[in-house]
């Protein structure tokens, strides 16, 4: 803009910056400090911390490698899911009278605290089949109930009973379970933020591509897609950095047991259970390193957005 | 919570110390529902002002807090863990800051109870509401129907495992209910049943060293222990939750009910005094002592958990608040309103609500040898390991060497 | 001049719609109409065994599946509310949670929606790198930020009691402080959102404001937040919920329990062996409401087309 | 290839009633032009007719097809939209070729059309370009574009040239011509471009606040208008009009205006023999009249002299703003007229030319 | 009130050059009409001049301040987008108030001034509306309106008009004009209807491709363009050219174009002496090409036959596309012409009105 004073910008971002920096920046710099630092915080041990998460000693306690293997499977499946989920529903949503209702219906499980989130799953995956709706499910199926948050069978070998018996994971059934409270819980959020943007697309322009004669599914597919795709992005890149840094829901559920820790419970674990802060700062390290390369992948599309502006 | 706010905005009510003007204090706790009425109702007469925060992930809020700068004046969690460590680091205060304090403990607390609250000597907290865990609670009316003799601590351990086969084989019920399940501390239930087992079979002095590290998990002992556990969880039908991951997957608190629902579905479940309070909520009007009772776990000796009081500061709000609670007025309070075992000597056992509760704090008073919960007198990484390593013994009992070696290799 | 222009009637028309007419416009969104209902019933299924469990008894719900509460003989009990919102301090515990939320909602509005602007509306250097280092600061956990923040706190503690509301004027146990701490912990989504929407603005409305004169803070008040509000609503949505859900930053920052939120008290019916499911059960759908009330208010601003008749081409 | 019918359609905004019982027969291959004042409802008609807009009342019929509840991408319609609506995240390339993706036309082909039209608009160096990076009138050419490349049954262009400079509107004009003669398919064309109105149309459809005026061959609407409306609204510069009195003496018949006197052609005296003695208004077209010095050879007039208030130079013509008695009216003259402002001239108003109206309905006389 | 100077302003799009060095004066007051073709580069100059657009080279002055750097609010300028740019969210009164209420007038003054302008518009009914719900003319009147009730330093139009019906563009036209009487500050405007560009004007600027022609009055740029382009570009229909070798017999000199010879008038024949027996580039303006039968009396002219191909009828005159050995050329002719496509009919260019080009250089020969 010509004749904005250089200045202007930095007093309209100086909030956020002021705040960031307190609440974010700041306890980032200390924790990169403490991963150097051993247990206690007070000796230098350069990289042993991370040689830790490498070597992943303690297995039992904190089985460094499984953790983040399930933030692999997280961070693939969980935004994998939401997002389309919610394109979809944002989609078939705005096309019906009962939208509000039927938003809220898929919103609600956003608006439950963790804690009472946790309560409704174990209802649903108490292994007992009088209590457990999944289970009763299950037996209604004439199948046998499962241990949902605690079987670590792996997963296709509990579908097409292959592999031998006690083949653990690496993709556990109980992982899965994890990823669809995971789902239940978050697909509101991408429907609402993307409902939010369906509502911004011009309607002439859809007329126009009616007129030209695209049926709904072209319409959806080659401009709403494509000029919602800013937002699309960025939920996913929210939706991905939550399945990286995804914390409560775990933690409530199993706590992390039955090899379904991932980084950050282990991060807290280290950090305030077995109370080695060098470790779990170590840990935390790695989720700020691994978000970079999803935010510079996620630049791309604002570049898009301004040039069609 | 802080604890310099004392003086400036006091309420001015003369406590039962009579001698200083007391303010508010800080507790941090993990005391919720009918626990914090309780708790409230006893520190009612108490002349301050009480702000409790309770908190079930009270360690990591505590180490918040304190790495924090912010400690709470008191602290009463479960976990000794954390105490022995905030105590070396010197973060707490001993109780002979407070006058009198010291005394009082040490004369009318049992050894066992005071030894445990002595870091390096010093004695820096105390316990209240003990429990003991040497309890298998049964149901009498199925053992009369079928005339099986309850055990006692006099049995031996063997006794108990050909009374299960008996109760087996009658084809009537399973003899044992059994559920690791808790969120993030599932396995407890089984870590009780080993640390009973290690204290009955290899005595104090073992258990002690387990505790300090001068013995492994993975000395024989302790595997001695873990395969007596596994000859009763994973006994041919011995257990309701029929196989590891039932019993894994089975929260501790269903297990309990099953016993005592009607008809019954097994004869007996292992767990620490605190279930008789889940069994009464859960079925209101039940009978104690016909409805449901207790047995001592065969072997005699106590194992028991308790929530340990420590203190950050020793100003005067803190130490007359500590001082009154540690007192036998206070807890008879508590007492009378149940779900509290006090091992204050002056504590009437008349207090107790009803037979069982008393016999449970006679069996803690009177144990020739009580010892403190195994996971939270060890804490930290090694309770975490040690938790999982219950579950993971259950659904692969036979690599149960390597499984003690890692929990060993967990000790700070 | 006026002959030209349409015609004024007073009374609104009424579209003649043939009953044929409807039906032919309904036959072909029936699939529609069942996907969306499939979903919709998959996704109350929890919350449905979640709100009858609320309203049974701690030992029917041991006993059995919520399924079989839904048969007659009902045997529902209000006791696990009355429980709930009797619970001595519930009622301050609610206004503590709106003095806490509210707040802290606007303050995320306001400051990220001014960055945003200053993001996607102005030029200066670094201003990607900059727009990524803040975004990127989602991944934070917040459990790594506490101890650093309590420190601060402990530091920069001003022990004087604020009147009314009461609590200090900042440090541990300030609203002020609890404001900021939230606000903080929103910023980096609010901004990734808000930039993205306000970037999406055409042009020439700005530059048409420019010329009429308009300020950076008057295109920006005038301009920019009028046309996104459906953004702003959304975010509003998801600030609020988390915020009003928020147990973690409370427990660290509110030692004074008489500013505790409802999540604070909540946690006070679970005994130190975790039992009373069935009141969380109850407790999870009084703190529901709210934020459902938020939800309901904020939807009439998703309106399609808010941009109809702004620019040609 | 198909005709299109509105049987009593009207068309109703909350309070706004936009287009009002229209009733209209549009012949196949043929070309209408609608035309009208701003916001009488033209827009709406082709919307309704693409199927954007609901229909409060009546049908509409393309060939023998009720299309009321058809969707508009069933209706094989190509409309350039008033506003454009250009796909602003598809390249110039991209938007044209859309419509013929959809209906999976060949690659090559696609290609083929596409260049051909953009050789035409005069875009062809402008393919790559996203929307946001065109002028005004380049926009409005890819929104030619992108329905020209089409083969509809019917064609809908709402006002497809007005951002255009006149060199372009002409030579586009000539185009879509030799596209509906091409084609043969039937063109409804909105414009308020007089000329193009004129040129381009087999009939013109005038419309007024959502009523229907008159549908006619140009020449008819500008040389028989049904009311004072079209006479005024079709012609640019507009019409001149005077209210006068019939008046007969002996043989002759004439309209007497107060400044001057207008004879009425024999032929006309007819029809207007019942409004003798009464006030009629009378239309008379600037082109009518002449300087008196300039008079095109053989016009029947009568002469009036007037003063010159403005001189208007277009050019190939002089636009004299002119005051007589009163009357302000406009001539059209030729543009070696000496006439400056402030002074007096002669003007005869060609009496062969003019148009009378019934003054209380506006109803043209014949 | 200020006039304004680009000094060798240049703009660059990516790759596209938009605008080259303009170097333009605009008088104080002063009425300045932008023409080109689409694409030209005239939005440009308007949003530079607005500050909306950075420069690429040169410098701009608006009275005797530099305005390169200054704020788009801070340099007191109106300006009527080509895309209107409403605020979708405001109502049409608001929309017009809102210049007004960020200068903190007074709300009778705003409501007085804002129904003023509505009312020049004819859009008083519908100042409740959003933009959403008016149609295209209605917005770009929301639009113009939107402007005119400023009274800022500078006006700019960017196409104001152009989707206004024609009897509201006249009047508008007029209200424009009498509102620069009234405030007597610089405007300048962009369109592309030559009426409008030729009666409004107190200069005409012809631009193409981003390089300015030629200032200068209507009457100068339409008698005496500069170069091809100019004349090709004023004036509608197009001027004809023909390419011609001067010949001299004798006394008399005349233009050879091959199916016809035009005599070069004795003034002419001093400027075209260097170009004998070479080529040059005759423009005739097709109201310069008369219907034999119908000529205005006193026309020097060269008779022709030519082949009538089509004939457009224009109400006030018609046109006719006539070939004559291979050229096409068009003629515009009075009414009242019998000339029917495929006849042959007799027509004269007015050797008077001839516009001789030097072929090489397309420059006018003066
Ligand atoms: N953002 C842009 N990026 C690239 N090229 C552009 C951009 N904006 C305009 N142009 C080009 O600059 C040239 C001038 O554009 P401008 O809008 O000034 O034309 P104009 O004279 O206003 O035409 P019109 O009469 O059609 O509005 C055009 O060729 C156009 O394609
Ligand atoms: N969405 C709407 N809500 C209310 N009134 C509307 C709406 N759209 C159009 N109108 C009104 O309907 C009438 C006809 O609109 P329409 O767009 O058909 O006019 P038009 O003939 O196309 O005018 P123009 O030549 O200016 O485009 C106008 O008076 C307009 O104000
Ligand atoms: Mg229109
Ligand atoms: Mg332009």
């Amino acid at each position: 803009m010509i004749g904005r004073k250089p200045w202007v910008p930095w007093i309209w971002l100086s909030p956020s910056l002021l705040l960031l920096g307190v609440f974010l920046v700041y306890p980032v710099i200390d924790t990169v400090r403490r991963s150097f630092l051993d247990r206690r915080s007070d000796e230098w041990v350069g990289l042993d911390n991370y040689q830790f998460i490498i070597d992943n000693p303690q297995s039992l306690v904190a089985d460094t490698h499984g953790a983040i293997f399930n933030n692999l499977l997280w961070l693939v499946l969980f935004p994998l899911i939401v997002v389309p989920l919610g394109l979809v529903l944002a989609v078939l949503t705005s096309r019906v009278k009962y939208e509000a209702v039927a938003k809220s219906a898929i919103f609600i499980p956003m608006a439950i605290s963790f804690v009472a989130a946790a309560v409704i799953w174990r209802f649903m995956f108490v292994f007992d089949s009088d209590i457990g709706t999944m289970n009763a499910l299950m037996v209604e199926i004439n199948e046998d109930p499962v241990a949902w948050l605690q079987d670590q069978r792996s997963a296709q070998r509990a579908a097409f009973d292959i592999g031998p018996e006690e083949a653990w994971g690496p993709i556990q059934i109980n992982n899965f379970a994890l990823i669809t409270i995971g789902v239940w819980m978050w697909t509101g959020f991408a429907l609402v933020v993307l409902s939010a943007g369906l509502k911004s697309i011009s309607t002439e322009i859809l007329e126009a591509a009616r007129v030209d004669g695209a049926n709904e599914w072209q319409l959806f597919r080659r401009i709403i897609l494509p000029i919602l795709s800013p937002t699309i992005a960025v939920v996913t890149t929210t939706l991905v950095i939550l399945a990286l840094k995804v914390f409560d829901l775990v933690w409530v559920t199993t706590g992390g047991r039955f090899g379904t820790d991932v980084v950050a419970t282990l991060f807290f674990k280290e950090a305030f259970v077995v109370r080695d802060f060098g470790v779990g700062a170590a840990l935390a390290v790695v989720l700020l390193v691994a978000v970079v390369p999803i935010m510079v992948l996620s630049l791309r599309r604002f570049q898009f957005q301004e040039e069609i502006r | 919570g802080d604890d310099d706010d004392d003086d400036d905005d006091a309420t001015n009510t003369p406590g039962d110390g009579g001698q200083v003007q007391l303010g508010e204090v800080d507790v941090l706790g993990i005391w919720g529902a009918e626990e914090l009425t309780s708790f409230e109702a006893m520190v009612e007469p108490w002349g301050g002002t009480v702000n409790f925060t309770g908190t079930r992930d009270i360690t990591s809020q505590l180490t918040l807090q304190v790495e924090g700068g912010n400690p709470p004046d008191v602290a009463a969690p479960a976990e000794v863990g954390l105490f022995q460590e905030f105590a070396r680091n010197g973060r707490l205060t001993p109780l002979s800051a407070c006058e009198g304090l010291e005394d009082l403990i040490r004369d009318k607390y049992p050894e066992s109870f005071v030894e445990l609250g002595e870091v390096d000597g010093e004695l820096y907290g105390f316990f209240m509401k003990a429990d003991s865990k040497a309890t298998i609670f049964y149901n009498p009316g199925l053992f009369e129907e079928n005339d099986w003799d309850v055990p006692d601590g006099d049995s031996s351990f063997d006794d108990l495992v050909s009374l299960s086969e008996e109760i087996r084989d009658s084809g009537t019920v399973p003899p044992w209910s059994m559920g690791m399940e808790e969120g993030a501390g599932t396995g407890f239930p089984g870590t009780d049943w080993i640390q009973q087992i290690l204290l009955n079979e290899s005595g104090g002095d073992v258990y002690d060293d387990i505790v300090t590290g001068e013995k492994g998990f993975d000395s024989d002992e302790m595997k001695d222990a873990w395969e007596k556990f596994g000859e009763i969880a994973l006994g041919e039908g011995f257990v309701l939750q029929d196989g590891a991951s039932a019993i894994n997957a089975t929260n501790f608190r269903d297990a309990i009910y099953t016993v005592f629902e009607d008809p019954p579905e097994a004869a007996m479940v292992y767990i620490g005094a605190f279930g008789s309070g889940f069994i009464t909520t859960q079925f209101p009007g039940i009978e104690a002592g016909t409805g449901f009772d207790f047995t001592t776990f065969p072997g005699g000796d106590v194992t028991g958990g308790a929530n340990i009081v420590y203190a950050f500061n020793d100003d005067p709000t803190t130490c007359d608040f500590l001082t009154y609670i540690a007192g036998a007025e206070a807890q008879q309070i508590w007492v009378e309103l149940g779900g509290f075992t006090s091992v204050n000597e002056d504590v009437d056992l008349e207090a107790y609500p009803n037979d069982v509760a008393r016999r449970l704090a006679e069996q803690l008073l009177d144990a020739e040898t009580f010892r403190f919960d195994l996971d939270d007198a060890i804490g930290g990484g090694l309770q975490q390991a040690y938790f999982q390593g219950v579950t993971q013994f259950l659904t692969n009992p036979d690599q149960l060497d390597q499984i003690l070696q890692q929990i060993e290799a967990a000790r700070e | 001049m006026e002959r030209s222009e349409a015609v004024q009637v007073p009374a609104p028309a009424t579209a003649e719609v043939s009953v044929a007419q409807g039906l032919r416009g309904l036959l072909p969104r029936l699939p529609l109409h069942l996907v969306l209902l499939g979903f919709i019933v998959i996704w109350s299924i929890p919350t449905l065994a979640l709100l009858i469990s609320s309203f049974r008894e701690p030992q029917a719900i041991a006993a059995d599946g919520w399924w079989n509460a839904i048969w007659p003989p009902w045997e529902f009990t209000w006791d696990n509310y009355d429980a709930v919102l009797n619970q001595q301090g519930m009622g301050r515990a609610f206004v503590n949670s709106l003095l806490i939320t509210i707040p802290a909602t606007i303050l995320v509005l306001l400051f990220a929606s001014m960055a945003a602007y200053a993001f996607s509306w102005m030029e200066f250097p670094l201003r990607n790198s900059l727009f990524l280092i803040m975004v990127a600061l989602l991944v934070v956990p917040l459990q790594m930020t506490l101890i650093p923040v309590l420190r601060l706190y402990t530091q920069l503690e001003v022990d004087v009691e604020v009147p009314i509301v009461g609590g200090r004027v900042f440090g541990t146990s300030s609203y002020l402080g609890i404001w900021l701490a939230h606000a903080g912990y929103g910023l980096p989504f609010a901004i990734f959102l808000l930039r993205n929407f306000f970037g999406s603005l055409p042009r020439e409305l700005m530059e048409s404001a420019r010329l009429d004169g308009a300020s950076d803070t008057r295109v920006f008040f005038r301009i920019i937040l009028p046309l996104s509000v459906p953004a702003l609503a959304a975010l509003a949505i998801f600030q609020f919920l988390w915020v009003w859900n928020d147990l973690l930053v409370a427990l660290i920052l509110l030692g004074d329990p008489n500013m505790a939120p409802m999540t604070l008290r909540i946690t006070n019916l679970v005994s130190s062996f975790g039992s009373a499911y069935q009141l969380l059960t109850a407790a999870a759908f009084v703190s529901m409401a709210v934020p459902l009330i938020i939800f309901f208010a904020l939807q009439r601003y998703f309106v399609q087309g808010i941009l109809a008749g702004a620019v040609k081409g | 290839m198909a005709g299109v019918t509105f049987e009593h359609i009207s068309k109703q905004f909350d309070e706004t009633i936009a287009v009002h019982d229209l009733n209209l027969e549009i012949a196949d291959r043929e070309f209408l032009v609608l035309v009208g004042p701003s916001g009488c409802g033209k827009s709406t008609i082709l919307r309704m007719l693409a199927g954007l807009e609901t229909i409060t009342s009546g049908t509409i019929h393309i060939g023998d097809r009720m299309v009321n509840d058809i969707a508009a991408k069933d209706r094989d319609i190509a409309m350039v939209f008033q506003s454009y609506a250009l796909y602003p995240h598809m390249s110039v390339y991209d938007n044209m070729a859309f419509a013929l993706s959809l209906r999976k036309t060949s690659k090559d082909e696609i290609r083929q059309r596409v260049t051909e039209a953009a050789g035409l608009l005069g875009i062809e160096t402008l393919l790559r370009r996203k929307p946001g990076q065109l002028s005004g009138g380049q926009r409005q050419r890819v929104a030619l574009g992108r329905a020209i490349v089409r083969h509809p049954a019917v064609f809908l262009f709402d006002e497809p040239l007005s951002n255009l400079d006149a060199k372009l509107r002409v030579q586009t004009r000539a185009e879509i011509s030799k596209l509906h003669e091409r084609l043969g398919t039937t063109f409804v064309y909105v414009t308020h471009d007089q000329v193009e109105a004129m040129t381009m149309a087999t009939r013109i459809a005038i419309l007024n606040a959502g009523v229907l005026q008159q549908v006619g061959s140009p020449q008819d609407v500008y040389e028989e208008p049904v009311n004072v409306f079209v006479a005024g609204f079709i012609g640019s510069p507009a019409t001149n009009f005077f209210k006068g009195v019939v008046k007969t003496e002996a043989e002759t018949m004439h309209v007497d205006v107060g400044p001057f006197q207008l004879p009425v052609t024999p032929g006309r005296q007819q029809v207007l023999r019942p409004f003798v003695d009464k006030e009629i208004t009378i239309g008379v077209r600037p082109e009518h009249v002449h300087d008196a010095d300039f008079m095109p050879p053989g016009t029947e007039s009568a002469p009036v002299t007037a003063e010159v208030a403005v001189t208007e130079f277009l050019g190939n013509e002089n636009l004299l703003h002119l005051t007589a008695g009163g009357h302000e009216f406009l001539a059209r003259v030729d543009p070696r007229t000496r006439a400056r402002p402030g002074q007096q001239i002669r003007v005869a108003v060609d009496a062969t030319q003019l148009m009378a109206f019934d003054t209380e309905t506006g109803t043209a006389i014949r």
